[in-house]
């Protein structure tokens, strides 16, 4: 292949992982920038969306569609759940309280599963749900139906999430709260409603990103998440956290970068990740669009 | 003040429940139960258990002629050497176990085959490929075979079956098991005259994106892909690798020696070769009925974990009934004795603790594996 | 009468230690029960240093288990690579293994002044990254270097750390912690954690305390990693990786991240607690994190509460002219 | 720190304690503050007002260090200052408080002025982790310097409080004795009398005076409560849009037309 295309063709995978992570980090800032929560269990529920899909696949035969749907839906319902019960009674007490709740969430939400006899801690095999086939863009270099609708999917959750928190009334809600909790509270907005709300789409974009993520690595476990979801993390602290853009900038460079430094030398691949991580942050230290906070004398 | 006398309360009750009766024989099984290794955990845990109800259906054993009974203590080390440390000496101090088997990867095994051997606790451990792990000392044993071996037996095919010079690996830098293989299939493929032309390598288990290195792979000459790593992370690398349009012949080690590994590959694990320990079509008494009580009790096609941690609770077992005594150093003396027919072949063990026997290589075809070549030690 | 009592901390240090050895001597306690007391403190002289960061100066750092990978790879390779130690002569032994700490102590706060010095624009969740980042880097580079085994992991270290050369660097490191803590520079380092800036407009060089916390909680933590490779003999680089550091991050703010006897008792309690939930088997990581979230919702300071042992506070006299009586001007 | 030191230190300078010159600053596009001047002279009690976003709380922030100016130049105790850490201006005789009670809240009155006592400490890092006799001597010595402050200033039977418990009055206080802890010779307080009630700001117009005195300073204050300024600056300057509109004596100043239409628009009086 001829130096152009290699680079199409990685800059194609790149993408291909960065909007993945672009997906599940949104979760990450829309709950940081709501309660300054780092929800360690985010990514626990990018494992619980792939998990519901497959076994909406397998059991009731469901398509691309309701498996995506169901996927984004019961672990939103499950993220209510957890902030009603785990989160909500911490949210007056010291932060990192909340984050040690996190952590603890996260340690039974990846033990659990594997107790189940039913899932258990073997890897499975994701199930076919769009057939793979290869389309050239640049002499050898291809892009894939799995890429394309990674991509086409991901876009599209995106602008939904952008026109709902732009464009009505409970995302005007959202950026009260985040701007000012008590403020917003006074204004006779239900800032328990909007909390729960943000979990819930948080969640739903993981659960999604879990779907996305296991159509093109076809193979899921109970501890899928903690790395993923870690990885994201980084990529929304990296894009500015708390910043919805951030978070999608953030991915993407995360994944274009490291599928570019692998090429480069595999063995440090990953670590050089984080070198590029580090220095950008010491250079803009508020992330590449987070606004450095003001310090008000 | 009441809490604290509470709490002393409780953890005193446990410091003394590790009171047994004298005339009853305890092994202890150590094994990922929880963690990122815990499916290995749970094939063990099939093997043992059938052996256990072929050994002794009455959970009993013979020693020095009178039939002692016998308990089995499984201990859960998370694949983390240091929760490994915590398991053996709880085994060894508190169980006061006669024998300890497992754990099952070489990183957890040095962490705990230190404390056995200076407690003067027979081990067998399950499947630690490296060799450092039996040189911790003469209570150590092993089951599985060791990476140099290996390394060398698919270096071999690859230059002798396949007649390929040029080779690709892909492996797993945070595995030892993976960078083991790497090391001895280069060193051998050099020293028969071959050449791997690219070494790629990833991050760990979590990684699951190998495009980029399969990238690399494509642009390269090389002629055959060796790929030493686990059966899931294989699973995904051929998939990714022929989706990117690499066709080379794929070679892998005993790490793909489970039928999950084609639930996962889905197809693109066609021709695929690998070395193992056991070939389920093997043709000894031993392994036939092995294979057979296999399925009737899980229905399912016995991988390499299973057979091992089958072997190894036979091993143990033998090795006390034969030594007639519960001491540490009897016992161990009659594991280095081990000549037993097992379904990988007779086992017998080196001056080195390793056991002598021959790998067998399986080939991919239609979704299952079959026999290809025996390669001796 | 005032000189003995400040002793009375390190002489029940000593009478616990010779409470232990006879113990283990008559066979109460199991050396089993031993090494997880070991694992114990070693965890706890990591969340100390852990402590002194975020609990005091009020940083975020989450990458402490990188710090303790290098004193312990460090030390490993003294004791290891530079000397063999197991062809040293008795009486060298111990000045070998002190030696090796000493590097570790060396190696990892340089280490902290690496990562601390750079990194102090950074404020809150972007320093944490930072620390993240740097703990996975650190243990990306060790899985490069072949002298320490490399992804195979660093063998035949010699298992030299006993209980009572534990007992004597956590005691230590107790012992210094306090004392910092309680000193000008103690005051300082809290300040920052109040408020960064009025801590600047009293005078206070944030920056230079900022990195003066890193360095001396990772140089703590490099110690405890020494200890550590000492005990197990073998080192793998992925047993410090980033969920390692989370678990000091628990066993800090399950214990109470306002006061050093939190770190303490988080990381005793939380190292001794699994341990005592073996016999759930599988389900036994499910009831811990059950129990944590648990602990944090019905005690949300921590096991502690905020409380601290006296003897972790040491006192000082005011002198009488300075009150003049309780009454104001 | 004691009374005579911090009188002798002022009675050495002889002339102009600080000097400001041309002094601006710019954020982004927008020119806070410009052109801003100000001499005081040791031992003078100064004041600066002007309506809300006048500049000159920018003004305090640049005098210690929290802004950088772009243009300008300040000089204290004849040393130049623009560059230099906040912490520098502080150590150079420079202390405020802020127009927002900044205490480290969750500590003790008296922690809050042994932090304050920061730079007077003279042990190293050794000695502090071994608690030496010279260590424990010398923090002895804080413990007393901080009690005796307290003393001064009535706040001793509220040393073991934490800070935040204490009412509004005493917090403004304990913030004005821990600059005074920092042995400043130049004080600023950034309204001292927000959010008090008349006789509260009675009483501190005598404190502000009297602190004036005692410890040997040179004040300067932001203030909104025009009645105060008057009452005990020696001079004023006025400020408006970043600018100085006036400046002079108290009575020069209440005469100032454009002052009282910078305050109360055209026509208004006060």
């Amino acid at each position: 292949m001829a130096q152009t295309e290699q680079l199409v063709q990685l800059l194609i995978y790149g993408i291909q992982l960065g909007v993945i992570y672009a997906l599940i980090a949104l979760g990450y800032t829309m709950v940081y920038g709501i309660i300054n929560l780092i929800n360690f269990a985010h990514g626990d529920f990018v494992m619980i969306g792939a998990f519901t899909a497959f076994f909406a696949v397998n059991l009731a035969g469901v398509g691309f569609f309701p498996a995506i749907l169901a996927a984004m839906l019961f672990p939103a319902v499950l993220s209510i759940i957890i902030e009603r019960l785990a989160y909500r009674p911490l949210r007056d007490k010291p932060r990192l309280s909340a984050l040690i709740t996190a952590i603890g969430v996260s340690i039974f939400l990846e033990n659990f599963p594997r107790m189940v006899p039913f899932i258990g801690p073997n890897f499975k095999r994701f199930p076919e749900l769009i057939t793979m086939r290869h389309f050239y863009v640049l002499g050898q270099a291809s892009i894939n139906s799995i890429q394309i609708s990674n991509i086409v999917a991901s876009g599209v959750l995106l602008a939904l999430l952008i026109f709902l928190v732009q464009y009505t009334k409970m995302g005007r809600a959202m950026r009260a709260v985040a701007y000012n909790k008590d403020a917003a509270a006074l204004m006779g907005i239900n800032v328990n409603r909007v909390i729960s709300l943000t979990f819930f789409i948080g969640a739903a974009l993981a659960g999604a990103g879990g779907v996305l993520y296991s159509l093109t690595y076809p193979m899921i476990d109970v501890l899928m998440g903690g790395w993923l979801g870690t990885k994201a993390f980084i990529a929304a602290v990296f894009g500015g956290i708390g910043s919805i853009p951030g978070a999608v900038l953030g991915g993407l460079l995360m994944g274009i970068i490291e599928v570019f430094a692998t090429a480069v030398y595999s063995e440090l691949g990953y670590g050089s990740g984080f070198i590029v991580l580090i220095f950008v942050l010491l250079f803009r230290p508020s992330g590449l669009l987070g606004k450095a906070p003001l310090d008000k004398v | 003040m009441r809490k604290f006398l509470v709490v002393v309360g409780i953890i005193a009750v446990f410091l003394c429940s590790g009171a047994f009766a004298a005339d009853e024989v305890r092994i202890g099984i150590v094994l990922p139960i929880s963690g990122q290794a815990a499916m290995y955990g749970a094939y063990c845990k099939t093997g043992i258990e059938l052996a256990l109800k072929e050994l002794a259906p009455d959970n009993t054993i013979t020693v020095g002629g009178k039939k002692l009974p016998l308990t089995i203590i499984y201990e859960d080390n998370e694949n983390k050497p240091e929760i490994t440390a915590n398991a053996y000496r709880k085994l060894i101090d508190q169980d006061e176990v006669t024998a300890i088997i497992g754990p099952e990867s070489s990183s957890t095994a040095l962490a705990g085959a230190p404390i056995a051997q200076s407690s003067g606790i027979p081990v067998v451990t399950i499947f630690p490929t490296n060799p450092k792990v039996t040189q911790v000392g003469d209570y150590i044993f092993r089951a599985c075979f060791i990476d140099p071996f290996q390394g060398a037996v698919m270096a071999k095919y690859a230059y002798n079956d396949l007649k390929v010079t040029k080779a690709a690996v892909l492996y797993n830098n945070g595995n030892d098991f993976s960078k083991g293989l790497t090391e001895f299939f280069t060193k051998t493929f050099a020293e028969l005259g071959g050449k791997v032309v690219i070494t790629e390598a990833y991050g760990g288990s979590d990684i699951r994106d190998f495009n980029a290195q399969f990238n690399n792979i494509k642009a390269s000459d090389a002629q055959v892909l060796f790929m030493p790593n686990t059966y899931f992370e294989s699973g995904l690398q051929m998939q990714q690798a022929r989706s990117a349009g690499i066709t080379l012949p794929l070679i892998g080690g005993d790490g793909w020696d489970t039928p999950d590994l084609v639930t996962i590959s889905n197809g693109s694990e066609e021709g695929a070769a690998y070395s193992c320990a056991f070939s389920h079509e093997a043709t000894t008494p031993q392994a036939q009925k092995f294979v057979q009580a296999y399925r009737a009790a899980y229905n399912d096609v016995p991988n390499s974990n299973a057979v091992l941690s089958y072997e190894s609770l036979s091993i143990v077992y033998r090795a006390i009934e034969a030594a007639g005594s519960l001491d540490g150093a009897a016992i161990r003396d009659a594991i280095a004795k081990t000549k037993l027919e097992l379904p990988s072949g007779v086992i017998e063990f080196d001056s080195d603790r390793n056991p002598k026997k021959p790998a067998v290589i399986v080939m991919y075809k239609g979704g299952k594996t079959s026999y290809v070549t025996t390669v001796n030690p | 009468m005032k000189g003995i009592k400040s002793y009375i901390p390190a002489l029940g240090l000593l009478v616990f230690y010779l409470v232990c050895i006879q113990l283990r001597q008559a066979g109460y306690i199991k050396n089993y029960w031993i090494q997880i007391l070991m694992f114990a403190l070693i965890n706890a002289m990591v969340t100390l240093g852990l402590y002194l960061i975020n609990g005091i100066t009020g940083q975020f750092s989450i990458g402490q288990a990188g710090f303790v990978s290098v004193g312990a790879y460090s030390s490993g390779a003294v004791t290891t690579l530079l000397f063999n130690f197991s062809s040293l002569s008795a009486a060298a032994k111990p000045i070998v293994f002190l030696l090796s700490i000493a590097v570790a102590a060396l190696v990892s706060g340089f280490c902290g002044y690496l990562i601390g010095r750079p990194s102090l624009r950074l404020k809150g969740d972007y320093l944490a990254i930072v620390t993240l980042a740097f703990g996975e880097i650190l243990r990306a580079i060790i899985r490069c270097i072949p002298q320490v085994g490399g992804p195979r992991g660093f063998t035949g270290l010699p298992r030299y750390s006993t209980l009572g050369w534990i007992i004597v660097f956590f005691g230590l490191t107790v012992w210094f912690m306090r004392n910092y803590i309680h000193s000008s520079f103690g005051r300082a380092c809290v300040s920052i954690r109040e408020d960064e800036l009025a801590s600047e407009t009293m005078g206070i060089d944030t920056t230079k305390y900022k990195v003066q916390a890193f360095v001396i909680g990772a140089t703590m933590a490099g110690v405890a990693g020494a200890l550590l490779a000492h005990v197990l003999g073998f080192l793998h680089p992925d047993q410090f990786n980033y969920a390692r550091s989370t678990d000091f991050l628990v066993y800090l703010y399950a214990g109470g991240a306002g006061t050093m006897s939190g770190a303490i008792v988080g990381a005793c309690v939380l190292t001794v607690l699994p341990e005592m939930l073996r016999f759930l088997a599988g389900w036994r990581l499910v009831i811990y994190g059950l129990l944590l979230v648990l602990m944090m919702l019905y005690r949300p300071t921590g096991i502690c509460g905020g409380r601290e042992f006296p003897f972790l506070v040491p006192r000082l006299k005011r002198s009488p002219e300075a009150i003049g009586g309780r009454h104001d001007e | 720190m004691t009374n005579n030191t911090t009188n002798i230190a002022n009675s050495v300078l002889n002339g102009r304690l600080l000097e400001v010159e041309k002094l601006g600053i710019r954020f982004g596009g927008l020119q806070a503050v410009g052109e801003f001047d100000l001499h005081l002279d040791a031992g003078g009690l100064y004041g600066i007002i002007g309506p809300n976003g006048a500049g000159k709380t920018t003004v305090f922030n640049m005098l210690t260090g929290i802004y950088r100016p772009t243009e300008g130049r300040i000089v204290f105790k004849g040393k130049e200052m623009v560059g230099e850490k906040i912490h520098n201006f502080t150590a150079a005789g420079v202390a405020r408080t802020f127009q927002n009670v900044r205490l480290f809240k969750n500590l003790t009155v008296l922690e809050n002025i042994e932090i304050a006592l920061h730079n007077g400490v003279e042990y190293g890092l050794l000695s502090a982790f071994f608690r030496s006799s010279a260590m424990r001597k010398k923090e002895e010595e804080i413990l007393d310097e901080a009690s005796a402050l307290l003393k001064r200033l009535g706040l001793l039977s509220y040393s073991e409080k934490k800070a935040s418990s204490l009412p509004y009055g005493l917090q403004r206080r304990l913030e004005i004795a821990r600059a005074l802890a920092t042995s400043p010779t130049l004080l600023l307080l950034d309204e001292p009398a927000a959010g008090m009630n008349p006789q509260e700001v009675d009483q501190l117009a005598q404190d502000i005076r009297w602190i004036k005195e005692e410890f040997g300073l040179t004040v300067l204050l932001i203030e909104h409560h025009m009645a105060l300024v008057m009452e005990i600056c020696d001079h004023i300057t006025v400020m408006n849009f970043g600018r100085t509109i006036a400046d002079g004596a108290p009575g020069e100043i209440r005469n100032n037309r454009m002052v009282v239409e910078a305050y109360l628009g055209k026509g208004g009086k006060f």
